[in-house]
């Protein structure tokens, strides 16, 4: 009984960073068609910039504890923005129109960029930046104990899908997107500037990368590779979710999430393969993921 | 049977690497040998590429064939070369023969993440497999040919001689391949499959032998570097390793049969060398290699010899 | 389209051939010149998650050593300058890449470089693919970190090879050894390893030389993370539920601190104790996150279990200028193997100034006693081509007004305490209760 | 019999959008048979269907007397019928040549060989002179994306005949062709189907186009078989003329 409790806190947890990771990822599949490879990057680039600037502001107690969250949550931001905006403007906008796979290729030369970049700036010494997680101690639910600062992970997971979920259904800009990812030409016919959007789209996808990276970094150690590590795992979530769907990533990330608690409790050997067993199941039954949609060619 | 001028040309090209071989220093004859088992690898991306399919899971079959050569020699005490590769073959070819049945089912982004996922089940169960060194590996025994057992120190040469005239032999029948009709009907495939059905042909048909025929041929390249390098682990089937046949793959474009060996020795020179220049950023010069080809040579390394490049730029 | 670029299109591989043939002599052509320098090729992690907690700190104690070592800096017996008079050139290499591109450099650095040796190898996978080829191509080899108890199984009679750091088995039986002093009444004992080799073989090792030392401790719990995962939620739950006493881990690097970070954050690190065997690598950045009392080692008399000789304090000195941090163990490792090497070359017996053959430096390796920065090295083992040495676990100790973490409650034991004899693997001597072992 | 073609009570939803209700066509041997409808009259979907590139909801479709429903368009090309399509499903990067040489060896055997080369001289042989019946042997050996649309549209229909099928379905044969150029592409493709004998069914927007050449017009109206006769006698029906051409001069009002 207890550990089933512990699944379901565990799954959730790790569930709600699943979807952290995977939402980027999916947001920009799904308007722009480009399945970013070098998200793995951005999220281990909000990592760094937050693990080295908290740790900076910390150890050298320059400010506030409230403070301190708040300039994680900023720089990522801001590193977000930038990485995106260079990385959009300078490369990607000239490579638009490419078959989709040529840009998964094109993503992968940067994460291969990305990855020894982010080596010349921070070098390869891990970056430590533990206070916030330390900060905010820990809650005992039901005699078991849960760091609250995952319990604030879980939240701000939910309040960002339900944001992103509310700025593509009920909003203006939300609607345009919509027409932009139900078929380009016609949305492009309309007036509608998608450049402009896709320019919107790929910072904004970029942002919640390094974001999930800089609320990650307080809770592990940050090093070089972390970003490979992770996009594998972000994949498999939109995948399994149907790619380009915000409610699928959710799902998904919820699956994975679930399946991967309950092998950690119940059946420690099949952890490695719970991720890509799970991939491999609902592709089978569903290829386009659980919430993607078929588009039939018109001939 | 008769030869075409090209294919007497590439048996030519391989005599005369095979005669360079004796009078190269060693190093360059092993880094030959392994950027040629890697060439016929991305001779399966290749043969995938030209039917449209991008796979990121090529090191599954890279894998199987040289774990299966590692294994045979291990447990099962065969040690003759051909022997050993034919296993090798043979299990690849049984495992496409099953992933074949789903994989055929789809198409670009899907088809890439798949491939990847089944490369990746395999490296989860090699790294959980304890009796196979886990993530460690484990050393291939030396082997003989047909009762010849290679002196020490001369094992590396004949080894080369013996890849080199596989390579010779795979490039004539593969350049055979890309023009026979299953060839022609993979890119047939890749630029309208709608068509290929309703022309009476069934293209999963085509691409289920050709998924096979690729992996036999990934397997071969996965056997060779058992053999050369001496020692496999489950990084063969790691993605990374599958993204960089993919980047070979365009660095030497699938336009002719010789462009995967020649951008897989480049490549092999290009990185070793930057491996020692620049150890901390290597990385970074292989993405702007990357970048640069497909910028400017999208049809990868060969359209410098034909003058695709500018007809493609015109 | 013209005409030459028609006459190129019928010929392309004409041109092909070309390019190629033109690559190959170019590359043919860059040969290491013989300059009459030692040249050592070192080889480690300069890239992937390896590099920060194991890679760096080696390649620069690498570097301290040799430029002490090439101005005679050095404290006695080690102060002729460079390796017997010549001075030391040394060549970096990443070992990211996998064991096949290790194999394939190894073989650059031998043949094409012409080190006179190769000094490195943490992953050991890529130990025992080089071995073998270090044998065929007679190249003296010193493998400064891996832990493969396979290597000299499957190298059964090594020539060129050596190994100057211990087998992997040491650390787990030390683990177990200093748990049956300072918490001989523990019951349960919970294990969280990463997925893969070294994570497998560690918690083999303890768990069975807990069964021989301490047989009223039962296994409840064991974990089997995949590498890197950086998130151990689910595990440290799955842990906590089982209310252990004991905690061992053989991660290392960055998971190991996100681990204890986390798992100190939910309070099972005070409920616990965790045994970590890499630990000491990070003794530097826990700061205030471990508990006091959390047990580390440091895979050998290595970092902070260094003994206080005065090789270690102009090591540790030196590096601390340099780096503006201690060594931790990693940079002892490599600054062990590199002083064996020395001392085998300078002890080849050849004239002041040459540099001795691979064969005659070998020789004098073989079986060797030299003096290092973790004390005396017996080359004991493996026919005298394994070191062996003691193993030295403590607890951890935060002092809060220097802001340093150190260890205390040291317990050491000698090499003879938890090394197998030859001939006899490590488990089926753990199996066997230990016979012939030698304890203080 | 000669009755090739026949489908029964033929319907087809997507979702909540009827685009077959209750369609019942017998064509017959050596028929050439008009479809005209206005866009979305569901006669791409009628095609499809019979083609096995759509599954009917509901219905029968029987090809020389056999049910070929839930066959995949493949096996129905194998069994003899062949189409073309609304916009030219060709093999871009390809030349002309090689389009008719994948055609030619399509039609020879469903397992394609792996070694023995595609062009041989006998394909060449077939492709060449099913240029030459069309017409259009000066493409031969362009790449097809530098050839105009109506030579496309020939080669479209071309690839659809090398496998000598007994029917022929072409889907608007001259759209996205200039005015002028019509009847000069229709000429062409009768002539050279006539040579083939084989039972054609077009679709067709232009009226005077299929008064042209058809023996009998299939009128369709939002999924609906409309009418069904001689040419003249579906032209003037009431319905047809309200709901397909809109009125008796409507076509050559919009032309002007």
């Amino acid at each position: 009984m207890m550990s089933l409790f512990a699944v379901l806190i565990d799954g959730t947890i790790y569930a709600s960073w699943l979807f952290l990771v995977a939402a980027g990822l999916t947001v920009i599949y799904g308007v722009m068609r480009i399945l970013n490879m070098a998200h793995g990057s951005f999220y281990a680039i909000g990592a760094y910039a937050a693990a080295s600037l908290v740790g900076w502001y910390f150890n050298n107690g320059v400010g506030p504890v409230w403070a301190g969250y708040l300039l994680m949550l900023g720089c990522a931001l801001v590193a977000g923005l930038i990485v995106g905006l260079i990385i959009e403007r300078g490369l990607l906008r000239f490579m638009y129109g490419r078959d989709e796979v040529l840009m998964v290729i094109i993503t992968y030369a940067l994460l291969l960029i990305l990855e020894d970049t982010m080596k010349m700036i921070w070098g390869v010494n891990p970056y430590f930046a533990y206070q916030p997680y330390a900060e905010m101690g820990r809650s005992a639910l039901a005699g078991l104990k849960v760091s609250n600062y995952d319990l604030m992970l879980v939240g701000i997971s939910l309040v960002l899908g339900l944001g992103l979920w509310l700025w593509l259904e009920r909003t203006h800009q939300g609607k345009v997107l919509r027409a932009v990812i139900h078929d380009r030409e016609v949305a492009m016919a309309m007036g509608v500037n998608v450049r402009r959007m896709f320019t919107l789209v790929f910072v904004l996808g970029t942002m919640l990368g390094t974001l999930a990276g800089a609320l990650t970094a307080p809770a592990i150690s940050v090093v070089p590779g972390m970003g490979v590590e992770v996009i594998v795992l972000a994949f498999a979530v939109v995948v399994i979710g149907g790619m380009g769907s915000i409610e699928g990533a959710a799902v998904g990330a919820l699956l994975v999430g679930l399946s991967r608690a309950a092998a950690v409790h119940y059946a420690p050997e099949f952890e490695l393969f719970v991720i890509y067993g799970v991939m491999a199941l609902v592709l089978a039954v569903r290829p386009q993921g659980l919430f993607g949609r078929v588009l039939a060619r018109k001939i | 049977m008769r030869l075409s001028k090209t294919e007497l040309i590439l048996l030519g090209v391989a005599v005369l690497l095979a005669a360079g071989g004796v009078i190269a220093p060693q190093w360059l004859v092993f880094l030959l040998t392994m950027a040629l088992a890697k060439a016929m690898v991305v001779q399966g991306v290749v043969m995938q590429m030209r039917a449209g399919l991008v796979t990121f899971g090529q090191g599954l079959f890279f894998c199987v064939g040289g774990y299966a050569v590692g294994m045979s020699g291990h447990f099962l005490n065969i040690t003759d070369l051909a022997l050993l590769l034919l296993i090798g073959v043979g299990a690849a070819v049984l495992l496409a023969m099953l992933l074949g049945l789903l994989m055929t089912r789809y198409r670009e982004i899907f088809f890439a993440m798949l491939s990847l996922a089944f490369s990746m089940i395999l490296y989860g169960v090699l790294v959980k497999s304890s009796a196979l060194g886990s993530t460690d590996g484990f050393n291939v025994k030396a082997w003989t040919l047909f009762g010849w057992t290679p002196a020490s120190g001369q094992a590396p040469l004949a080894l080369f001689i013996i890849i080199v005239a596989c390579s010779g032999l795979l490039a004539v029948l593969l350049h055979r391949y890309s023009r026979s009709s299953a060839g022609m009907m993979c890119e047939a495939i890749r630029e309208n499959e709608v068509r290929v059905e309703y022309l009476g042909q069934s293209p999963r048909w085509v691409l289920y032998m050709n998924y096979v025929a690729a992996a036999a041929v990934s397997a071969l390249g996965g056997g060779f570097m058992a053999l050369s390098a001496g020692h496999i682990d489950p990084e063969m089937a790691y993605w990374i390793t599958s993204g960089e046949f993919v980047f070979i793959a365009l660095l030497g474009g699938t336009a002719h049969v010789a462009a995967p060996f020649i951008a897989a020795i480049l490549f092999a020179v290009v990185r070793t060398y930057a491996i020692e220049l620049v150890p901390h950023s290597w990385q970074m010069i292989l993405g702007f290699t990357l970048l640069a080809i497909i910028v400017f040579l999208p049809k990868g390394l060969w359209s410098l010899f034909t003058g695709q490049a500018r007809r493609a730029k015109a | 389209m013209n005409n030459s670029k028609k006459s190129m299109l019928k010929h392309p591989l004409a041109f092909a051939i070309t390019a190629a043939g033109l690559a190959l002599s170019l590359s043919a052509s860059v040969q290491a010149a013989e300059n009459g320098k030692f040249r050592i090729g070192v080889v480690t992690f300069l890239s992937g998650p390896a590099a920060g907690p194991f890679g760096e700190p080696s390649a620069n104690a690498a570097k301290v050593l040799v430029e002490g070592l090439n101005k005679g800096q050095l404290p006695a017996p080690y102060d002729k300058i460079g390796i017997n008079g010549a001075e030391i050139e040394v060549v970096i290499i990443d070992e990211a890449g996998g064991a096949a591109k290790q194999v394939e450099e190894f073989r650059n650095l031998v043949q094409r470089q012409k080190v006179d040796a190769v000094v490195g190898y943490i992953s050991s996978g890529d130990c025992l693919a080089i071995a073998p080829v270090a044998e065929e191509l007679g190249a003296m080899t010193v493998f400064y970190d891996c832990g493969t108890s396979q290597l000299f199984k499957e190298d059964k009679t090594p020539q060129y090879v050596f190994r100057t750091s211990l087998d992997a088995a040491v650390d787990n039986i030390g683990a177990a050894r200093y748990l049956s002093k300072v918490r001989p009444d523990a019951q349960k004992v919970a294990g969280i390893q990463q997925n893969y080799a070294w994570g497998q073989d560690s918690w083999s090792d303890f768990t069975h030389s807990m069964e021989q030392l301490m047989p009223k401790a039962k296994v409840v719990e064991s974990q089997m993370p995949k590498v890197f995962q950086g998130q151990y939620g689910a595990e440290i739950s799955a842990i906590s539920v089982k209310r252990p006493d004991i905690i061992h881990s053989s991660f290392w690097g960055g998971d190991m601190e996100a681990l204890v970070l986390q798992a100190n954050a939910r309070g099972l690190l005070e409920d616990a104790t965790a045994v970590l065997t890499c630990g000491e690598s990070a003794i530097d950045r826990y700061k205030d996150q471990a508990p006091n009392g959390m047990i580390i080692g440091g895979r050998g008399p290595f970092g902070a279990f260094a003994p206080d000789n005065a090789l270690n304090r102009w090591f540790k000195d030196q590096y601390q200028t340099a780096y503006k941090t201690a060594p931790t163990y990693p940079a002892s490792k490599m600054a062990q193997a590199i002083l064996g090497l020395k001392h085998a070359a300078e002890n080849a017996k050849v004239e002041p100034g040459k540099i001795p053959a691979p064969l005659e430096i070998a020789k004098a390796f073989k079986g060797a006693t030299f003096e290092s920065v973790s004390g005396t090295v017996k080359m004991a083992r493996a026919d005298g081509h394994q070191a062996m040495q003691g193993i030295a676990y403590g607890e951890y100790q935060y002092d809060p007004a220097s802001k340093k973490g150190g260890v205390q409650n040291v317990i050491a034991f000698s090499g003879e305490c938890v090394t197998p004899p030859d001939g006899t693997t490590a488990l089926d001597w753990i199996k066997a209760g230990f016979p012939g072992a030698q304890c203080n | 019999m000669n009755c090739i073609l026949e489908t029964q009570g033929l319907c087809k939803e997507f979702g909540a959008v009827t685009a077959a209700k209750d369609v019942n066509v017998r064509i017959h041997k050596g028929e050439v048979v008009g479809v005209i409808g206005s866009n979305g009259a569901g006669k791409t979907t009628f095609i499809n269907m019979v083609t096995g590139y759509l599954k009917p909801s509901r219905g029968e479709i029987l090809f020389n007397g056999q049910s070929i429903i839930g066959r995949t368009p493949r096996a129905i090309t194998r069994a003899g019928m062949a189409r073309s399509f609304q916009v030219a499903q060709l093999f871009p990067q390809l030349s002309v040549l090689d389009n008719l040489l994948i055609a030619v060896s399509a039609a020879q055997s469903p397992f394609p060989s792996l070694l023995a080369p595609m062009r041989n001289a006998s394909r060449i042989a077939q492709a060449d002179a099913i240029l030459a019946e069309f017409d259009i042997s000066r493409w031969r050996d362009t790449q097809v994306t530098a050839v105009p649309q109506g030579v496309r549209k020939l080669i479209d229909i071309a690839m659809a005949l090398i496998g000598d099928p007994q029917m022929l379905l072409l889907d608007e044969p001259t759209s996205g062709v200039s005015a002028e150029e019509k009847t000069a592409l229709m000429d062409t493709v009768m002539r050279v189907v006539a040579q083939h004998q084989v039972t054609v069914l077009f679709v067709e927007h232009d009226m005077d186009v299929v008064r042209r050449y058809v023996s009998r017009i299939l009128a369709f109206y939002s999924g609906e078989v409309l009418a069904d006769g001689a040419p003249e006698a579906v032209l003037a029906n009431a319905r047809v003329q309200e709901f397909v051409t809109g009125g008796p001069n409507a076509h050559k009002r919009a032309a002007q």
